[in-house]
């Protein structure tokens, strides 16, 4: 299980045949990854500031809920923090599992909690003016298909 | 009680500071807001819509009602945006 | 849009790279890897069998439906036929979207579609027998979630 | 009328062939196989539980009900396993 919250930039690629290369008996392998988007009048770059020690229990305990919830083989993520450029991979998430909805819904339910409950905070640098991301009322909604009853 | 209290994004920026050392005896986090809000106006600009603040105690999520026993460290900051 | 079927291995990092690289304005994106799992008692290999023409037809209607049904920069399809070894790749998909909801769901809809519509038949070739994998009412039923009323 | 006729997988392998060119006056799918296993055993054993064989008429998927009108090309083979 690899979590990592980086400053440097990753190849998508290189990380997906590494976590390949490192499975035994899986069938199915998801992979999702978040790309920094262009903004209306162009962005220069993006910030993201987190909350290091917070980031890194988040993200473990997602990942553990993850592992209860479906069967695995494995899972990774991989976030980024710092300056970026548009293109750039923001963060990566893979699960691999030996039926294709186990693997599925394991990586969407990674990246709805990434979303909204890891902390980390999103700044567009534009040309003319920079702001902050606002968070949306649709991904804290995508929450409430994991919720157990 | 001397707490570590960490802001955030536009919470940070707001109040001009990442962190500080701060000696309260707020219960809960609605008191530590309420007693940051008198200290410095900063405070007030960071915290004047609560719906939009989130909190952590200890590093983990907590509410604004939470209790602040023994807590050594706060974090404020908006809705997160990851991913 | 890449639509291929080949006899050929190819490399899911390299695949997911191009892909990738050639997008424009895309903030998701999201791939699915099918793997060859053993078998118990071993696996020599698998064959897999299909039928051409009908191949390429069926892919592509799959595809111009998703895209239809989705907002999508780009799609990509890779499926594999002849004999493939443990731990290879039998197919890829790849989907681009601005939104990672519909990258998730085209590529679901993708498999679905291509596990039960598209002319592809496996066969398992074990130490002791070989036999044609059974089609699974698991996957017959995973489409009528695609369904439209 | 002349029609090629492929078979796939298992039916392929029961058939004993891959493909075949048949003449026929059979007005559907069901008329066509009907016709087959009466021809021989083999497509007896082939044929012999309908629940499990699908068929695509000119290369598009079709039902054992279908008309087999201007069709040049008929396929039988199991539920595929694709993916």
């Amino acid at each position: 299980m690899k979590i990592v919250v980086q400053l440097e930039a990753f190849d998508p690629g290189e990380e997906l045949d590494n976590f390949k290369g490192q499975l035994k008996s899986s069938g199915a392998l998801v992979s999702f990854s978040g790309i920094v988007r262009d903004i209306p009048g162009g962005l220069n770059r993006i910030e993201i500031e987190h909350y290091p020690i917070m980031t890194e229990k988040a993200i473990n305990k997602i990942c553990s809920e993850a592992c209860l919830r479906w069967e695995l083989e494995d899972l990774m993520v991989i976030h980024r923090f710092g300056s970026l450029k548009k293109g750039e991979l923001i963060m990566m998430v893979a699960t691999a599992a030996n039926h294709r909805t186990d693997a599925f819904e394991a990586a969407e339910f990674l990246m709805d909690y990434l979303k909204s409950r890891a902390p980390f905070w999103k700044k567009e640098i534009g040309s003319a003016k920079a702001s902050w991301v606002v968070s949306k009322a649709v991904d804290e909604k995508a929450l409430s298909r994991w919720e157990t009853s | 009680m001397i707490v570590q209290v960490l802001y955030f994004s536009w919470v940070r920026e707001k109040v001009g500071l990442s962190k500080e050392t701060i000696d309260t005896e707020a219960k809960t986090v609605s008191d530590l807001i309420m007693e940051l809000c008198i200290k410095d106006e900063c405070y007030k600009l960071a915290f004047s819509n609560l719906d939009v603040i989130r909190v952590a105690l200890d590093q983990e999520l907590a509410d604004q009602n939470s209790s602040m026993e023994a807590v050594k460290e706060v974090a404020f900051f908006p809705p997160m945006t990851g991913g």
